[in-house]
């Protein structure tokens, strides 16, 4: 059994605890930032870059969803939501003062501090620079202790990209921020094209560098192939895999992928583990 | 210039299909009444042909989702008939149960949720229970308990799935009958208290002389089994039905209608069960009857309601009987043996006497099917009614007439979707 | 233990506050359900089983244990086919659960085979052997009993040999017992615990004598006479060379993708999670249902399912089994007790179709 | 906020699916309490006009009037459910497309000319898009009761799309094709219902019409070589409830 590793024990693993809506954040058309505070009952949540919570829209549903926050700040609990079907419209509906529930911090982290001396290319497709922030908040914070840090972020099209304030700040911090859409009209004077085109921006050695890498499938894998074949070490290249998940403690068999358990094993998972896996159709 | 008037009722509520009536007034006389069946046609009796004979009660079921178990019974009756078998003892009485239920469920769904806001002048049971949800929530159980006779012999309240040709395909144990018999006794007081309640509406004065038809059996009152008789003498076999009834297609309707040869429209249903059965009513349904002021015969079809009432209450009773005694047959059904030959049976539906006849051939394929159900045989009869209905009642306004007409239609629980071989309302007054 | 004395395990297991569940007849097939004494044991029945075959048949011995597997596994107890969770009601800043959390049972598993003892040890390791444990398995499973059979005979579609799970009863297990017919019908008996041993002293046994012992082995020995096996040795890896192989295509052709092997193989534990509420929107429940990797849905992320085709849900099926389980839990997921292929309604063969993974030119080794 | 507005439509059917909701004897008020039944009218006289905010159609399209009645529903209508087999399917009327329409009319009506008719029986979906499809034949109340509720609260209806066959293993129900060898269409046919038939010792007779993914070939070649049935009876099987439904219809038509 040693590919779980122990993170809680709950007496009732599947039993939301409740917070609270404190703030919303509209982001974007369909993406939504939820600021938490627990409920009566629930205890303040610490938790590592790259982790998860299920997050229960009452008697809607409950999905995962990574925590977007700031972890070193434990006072309140940030996710951002984009509303894709039933259970995360619910969420993205929901007012402040509104009841969540909560189950978590679930999964794998992003080994950030692990990567203190080398560089680091932190790239993002869509939502998935949610999961993402967390790690991008420690690096800013955290930035002396790191080579370079370069963020590569794609949207689909310049009214869908999220964080402006914090990518900003991230400019500030010292970290090179390149963005890009797929689609844009003639105001953009921004890059066009997918993620990987930003590489060849990017300042970092390969040698010495890690990556993190979160947003749909394809894109993960063209980019760790791309970083990889830039000479990056792959044992150094992570991704963040979504499978369907119910109960996001290994007893629902839903979220598998060959031997990997996502909520358990991942969703954070070092390149070389899912290279082969992902390559294969309807696995 | 002559006066014209019509009265439509486009879309008639609370019945089972659908259908209109049409109703022509000129120079202060009815002209025509028309019940107009659009329910499109389903052609069951066409594409039963070539099917197999033990399909047959899965298939007409289809027929009508408020009496499938009618369907049912009358298709396995003459399957069996076809086939030379009878099917007696513990089964035949299981069959009496799970046809108790659906009269049940159906008396009671057409009581509570049809019929009685006519009288008290409400839209629907949703009204009504607005207003005395104490009452709505009895007929609620009353009428669950039909179904779970129905659910618990049959599989589900609507298509039952444990019919077959030769008797049931699984027999519930003696510890689910005995659930349900305590839940029927529950429900013995609140079929009393029906009958109370529906005994105190205002009954409009329409004694008509119906020639009346039902099935009637020497020890029973008439479910499954019986000989076809009338108020006027008529006594036959169910077999030579078409020898005395015959189906004519009038242009208005998507159903046929039925009249004796002899004589013309007659009528099916409960008081014709009631009138020419009452001495086999259960004790307690007899005395009910009486306390509802019913005579032997009653010949007004604004008090069918009360009669449900009080079938009801029989057949509550009968369920109890049956599930006193709780023999249990050996086994399931017995079997069937295909045959070439023609089978006619008839049973009694909620709504009336439900024939069907059907040729088989010897791998036991249906070559030949044909299905009389209980409302087109009435449908002349209906009509007939609103004509003499309507005509003591020309001054009153359009919207009141309509409103009586429909009820005077509601009187006959019509299921049109059933008449697929049957209503809308237009007053027409020129 | 005389056989005619077996209703005294029934009572000693009911004095002890025990819910006895164990094999009798029902429906055309022998089921495990609540019983309560000998009388509702199958005797003198057995099971006559093939791939997408099962028919009950008398025997002449009076044997009470004279078959193998049926339709049901233990699983239905301590992994509930369907479950409620909880039930919720939202109250200003905190959720008030309505439910009693369920209490759990005590159970006597009486007639416990050596290959479904290896597939709750499998369970086990499932439900609490990792960073979170299932409450409401671990309690029933702490407070409940094996009372296990030695299998005398093999079906027609057991491979327990293969497997390395059985026949014989070797491990966790409270009591076991061997039924012996010939000189005399009786039971030999061994404890594989304190409660089994503090059990056994309840009942009316004689020490077991050399000869009995040996009439013992020699019985579980015509168990291990099994037509069906699989070539378990690197079929882990095997498989995992074959993901891409057309097999699984050709396997699709015949699978039903009906999820009948997966209900019925003891060790399977997916399960859907359900969220519900109550028509004012005020209350809320969750409930836990079986569910399986051929249903559709099981793999739906957004956009779409990631396992759209009969073939993969065949491999997820036979890989997690048979290779995958090793990396998730040290062993693999089959035990060998042939019920995925009796029951089966087109009667596919695991160990056939791992053969003709394995060997696709054909030939048994 | 006020209540939605429910409508019942009724098309060629018996009926049975729209009475599934007064057979909810112990839920009706509860119903009648949540949403406002402005359009039902089996329950209702008072049967108000569109447009509404969620219709359950039942029945299937036989007529030119109804092809044309059916498009009104869809423009009142904000979202549309469809009802049991005749509206998914084109239920057990839809044995007429196999067949000649006009023969069939010579067959039952004394007078064919006053019978008007379309020679198919189709479901609702081919005519108007239809946000959500309910099978059965007829439909399980419990189900209906779940679409309702799901509507109601903006989520998703817990109907889920297995076999019969998963509602069979989770009652325990022993399968009567493995240990009785008989025809069951459970392996191939949507649950829903609970797996009512395999529970009174029959076979799955398909009410609930094609699972996804539905392999009716390799079923009926295992019950023609290894549980004797005819082709015929194959044929049979298949075309019942739901012959109109694409899986099933070319799986009947290749027996024969
Ligand atoms: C580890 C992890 C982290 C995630 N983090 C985020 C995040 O930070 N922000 C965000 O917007 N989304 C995130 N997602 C995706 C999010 O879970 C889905 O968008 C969500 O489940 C969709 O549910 P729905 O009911 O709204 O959609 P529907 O399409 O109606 O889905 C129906 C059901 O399928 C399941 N499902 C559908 N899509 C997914 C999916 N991608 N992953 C798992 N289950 C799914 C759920 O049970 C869902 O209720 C994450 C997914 C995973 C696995
Ligand atoms: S084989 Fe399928 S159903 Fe069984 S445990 Fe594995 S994934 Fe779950
Ligand atoms: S699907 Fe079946 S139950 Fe529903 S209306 Fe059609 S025939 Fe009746
Ligand atoms: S025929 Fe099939 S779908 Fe219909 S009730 Fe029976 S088992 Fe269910």
């Amino acid at each position: 059994m040693e590919s779980r590793r122990p993170e809680t024990v709950a007496a009732e693993p599947l039993l939301p605890q409740p917070w609270i809506v404190r703030e919303v954040i509209r982001e974007t058309g369909d993406v939504v930032t939820l600021s938490l505070q627990p409920g009566e009952g629930a205890a303040a949540m610490s938790f590592g870059p790259g982790q998860f919570n299920m997050l229960y829209a009452f008697g809607v549903g409950e999905v995962p969803i990574s925590i977007s926050g700031d972890p070193a700040d434990a006072s309140r609990l940030i996710h951002t939501i984009r509303d894709v079907g039933l259970v995360s419209r619910a969420l993205c509906g929901l007012q402040p003062g509104a009841l969540v529930g909560v189950r978590g911090p679930f999964g794998s982290r992003w080994p950030v501090e692990d990567q203190a001396g080398h560089d680091v290319v932190v790239a993002a497709g869509g939502i998935g620079l949610a999961p993402l922030r967390p790690a991008l908040y420690h690096l800013a914070r955290h930035r002396a202790r790191y080579g370079n840090v370069v963020l590569l972020y794609g949207a689909r099209k310049p009214d869908e990209l999220l964080f402006g304030v914090e990518l900003e700040a991230w400019r500030q911090a010292g970290i090179q921020v390149e963005v890009t859409v797929d689609h844009a009209d003639a105001a953009w004077r921004g890059n066009l094209g997918v993620v990987t085109t930003l590489i060849r921006h990017a300042r970092f050695t390969p040698e010495k560098a890690a990556a993190f890498i979160c947003g749909p499938e394809v894109m993960m894998r063209f980019t760790a192939a791309a970083l990889e074949e830039r000479g990056m070490a792959p044992e150094r290249l992570f991704i963040s895999m979504e499978r369907n998940m119910k109960c996001a403690v290994g007893f629902c068999g839903h979220c598998q992928l060959g031997p990997e358990f996502i909520c358990m094993d991942g969703p954070v998972f070092a390149w070389p583990r899912m290279r082969r896996l992902i390559a294969i159709r309807e696995l | 210039m002559v006066e014209q008037r019509t009265i439509k009722v486009d879309y008639m509520a609370r019945v089972e299909g659908e259908g209109a009536l049409d109703i022509l007034i000129e120079d202060q006389a009815v002209k025509d009444v028309k019940l107009r069946i659009f329910e499109p046609p389903r052609f069951f009796e066409a594409f039963l042909r070539g099917r197999g004979f033990m399909e047959a009660p899965d298939i007409t079921a289809r027929i009508c989702g408020i009496c499938p178990v009618a369907y049912q019974m009358s298709a396995v009756h003459a399957m069996e008939g076809a086939c030379g078998v009878k099917v007696d003892g513990p089964l035949r009485a299981l069959r009496r149960l799970l046809y108790c239920g659906e009269w049940i469920e159906s008396h009671v769904l057409h009581i509570y949720m049809l019929h009685a806001p006519d009288f008290l002048g409400k839209h629907s049971v949703v009204e009504l229970a607005a207003q005395h949800p104490e009452i709505v929530r009895r007929g609620l159980r009353l009428k669950k308990a039909g179904n779970e006779i129905v659910a618990l012999l049959g599989g589900r309240e609507i298509h039952p799935i444990n019919v077959r040709v030769g008797g049931f395909y699984r027999i519930p144990t003696p510890g689910e009958f005995a659930t349900l018999a305590e839940k029927l006794k529950a429900a013995r007081d609140d079929a009393l208290a029906t009958v109370a309640w529906v005994k105190g509406f205002e009954f409009p004065d329409f004694e008509q002389d119906y020639e009346f038809v039902s099935l009637s059996h020497p020890t029973e009152y008439p479910f499954n089994e019986g000989r076809i008789v009338s108020s006027r003498g008529l006594n036959i076999d169910a077999r030579d039905y078409h020898d005395h009834f015959a189906e004519e297609h009038v242009p208005h309707s998507t159903a046929l209608h039925c009249r004796l040869k002899a004589r013309g429209h007659y009528k099916v249903g409960p008081l014709a069960r009631y009138a020419l059965n009452y001495d086999l009513l259960a004790p307690r349904a007899r005395q009910a009857a009486q306390d509802a002021g019913l005579g032997r015969v009653c010949r007004n079809p604004f008090q069918s309601i009360v009669v449900r009432a009080v079938e009801t209450v029989h057949a509550l009773e009968e369920a109890l009987r049956i599930l006193e005694r709780a023999e249990r047959p050996e086994k399931p059904f017995v079997e069937v043996r295909p045959r070439a030959g023609r089978g006619l049976a008839a049973t009694e539906a909620p709504r009336g006497m439900l024939h069907h006849t059907y040729e088989l051939d010897e791998q036991g394929r249906i070559t030949f099917a044909q299905i009389i159900p209980p409302t087109s045989q009435n449908q002349a009869t209906i009509e007939a009614d609103l004509r003499r209905f309507i005509a003591p009642r020309l001054h009153l306004p359009d919207d009141q007439l309509r409103w009586q007409c429909e009820q005077a239609v509601r009187n006959y629980d019509p299921c049109i979707s059933c008449s697929t071989h049957f209503l809308k309302l237009n007053v027409e007054r020129r | 233990m005389p056989a005619d004395r077996l209703d005294r395990l029934f009572e000693a297991l009911i004095a002890r506050g025990y819910l006895c569940v164990g094999p009798t007849l029902r429906e055309g097939a022998i089921v495990y359900d609540e019983i309560s004494s000998s009388a509702d044991l199958p005797q003198g029945w057995t099971d006559e089983q093939g791939p997408g075959h099962y028919r009950l048949r008398q025997r002449a011995d009076g044997a009470w244990f004279g078959y193998v597997v049926g339709p049901h596994s233990w699983k239905k107890y301590l992994f509930e086919p369907e479950r409620r969770l909880w039930q919720l009601k939202r109250a200003g800043q905190r959720f008030e659960r309505t439910d009693e959390p369920p209490t759990p049972k005590r159970y006597a598993f009486i007639g416990v085979r050596a290959c479904e003892i290896a597939a709750l040890r499998i369970q086990d390791r499932v439900f609490a052997g990792g960073s979170f444990v299932e409450p409401g398995y671990a309690r029933t499973r702490e407070q409940s009993l094996v009372i296990a059979v030695n299998c005398t005979q093999a079906a027609a579609t057991c491979f327990c040999v293969a497997m390395n799970t059985g026949p014989e009863v070797r491990e966790g297990y409270d009591l076991a017992l061997t039924e012996i017919l010939e000189p005399s019908h009786c039971f030999v008996i061994g404890a594989g615990s304190e409660r089994g041993r503090e059990l056994l002293s309840a009942l009316p046994t004689a020490p077991c004598t050399a000869e009995l012992q040996q009439a013992a082995k020699t019985a579980v020995a015509q168990a291990s006479r099994q037509t069906r096996t699989m070539e378990t040795a690197g079929l882990k890896e095997l498989l995992q060379k074959n993901l891409e192989s057309p097999q699984w295509q050709d396997i699709a052709t015949r699978c039903l993708s009906c999820a009948n092997c997966t209900m019925a193989c003891p060790t399977c534990f997916c399960s859907s999670v359900e969220d519900t509420s109550d028509l004012t929107g005020d209350h809320a429940e969750r409930w836990q249902r079986w569910d399986s990797c051929f249903n559709p849905d099981f793999s739906y992320i957004h956009g779409g399912e990631v396992r759209q085709t009969t073939a993969s849900r065949y491999r997820q099926w036979m890989t997690h089994k048979l290779s995958t389980w090793f990396d998730q839990f040290g062993s693999s997921g089959c035990v060998g007790c042939g019920r995925c292929i009796t029951w089966c309604p087109v009667g596919i063969d695991l160990t056939e179709e791992v053969r003709k993974m394995t060997q696709p030119e054909g030939g048994r080794p | 906020m006020a209540k939605p507005r429910l409508a019942v439509w009724k098309f060629a059917s018996c009926d049975g699916c729209q009475l599934s909701l007064l057979d909810c004897e112990d839920e009706l008020l509860a119903v009648a309490g949540a949403v406002d039944l402005a359009y039902f009218p089996e329950a209702s006289s008072d049967m108000r006009p569109g447009p509404y905010d969620l219709s359950l159609v039942e029945g299937s399209i036989t007529t030119t009037h109804d092809a044309e009645r059916i498009l009104e529903v869809r423009r009142q209508s904000r979202v549309v459910i469809t009802i049991g087999a005749c509206a998914t399917a084109g239920g057990i009327q839809a044995l007429r497309n196999f067949a000649d329409v006009e023969e069939f009319t010579r067959a039952v009506y004394a007078t064919p000319a006053y019978i008007k008719t379309l020679k198919t029986s189709t479901p609702i979906a081919d005519h108007i898009h239809v946000d959500f499809e309910l099978r059965g034949c007829p439909i399980n109340k419990y189900q209906l009761l779940e679409v309702i509720n799901a509507f109601l609260h903006g989520r998703k209806p817990l109907v889920r799309a297995h076999s019969v066959c998963v509602e069979c293993k989770r009652k325990g129900t022993v399968c009567v094709t493995v240990a009785r060898g008989e025809p069951c269409l459970g392996p191939v046919t949507h649950g829903g219902c609970g797996a009512l038939c395999p529970s009174y010792h029959r076979g799955c007779f398909g009410c609930y019409g094609p699972k996804e993914l539905p392999n009716t070939s390799s079923l009926a070649h295992w019950a023609r070589t290894e549980l004797g049935a005819s082709e015929a009876d194959i044929a049979r099987l298949y075309h019942n409830f739901n012959a109109w439904s694409e899986p099933f219809r070319q799986e009947g038509q290749s027996h024969g």
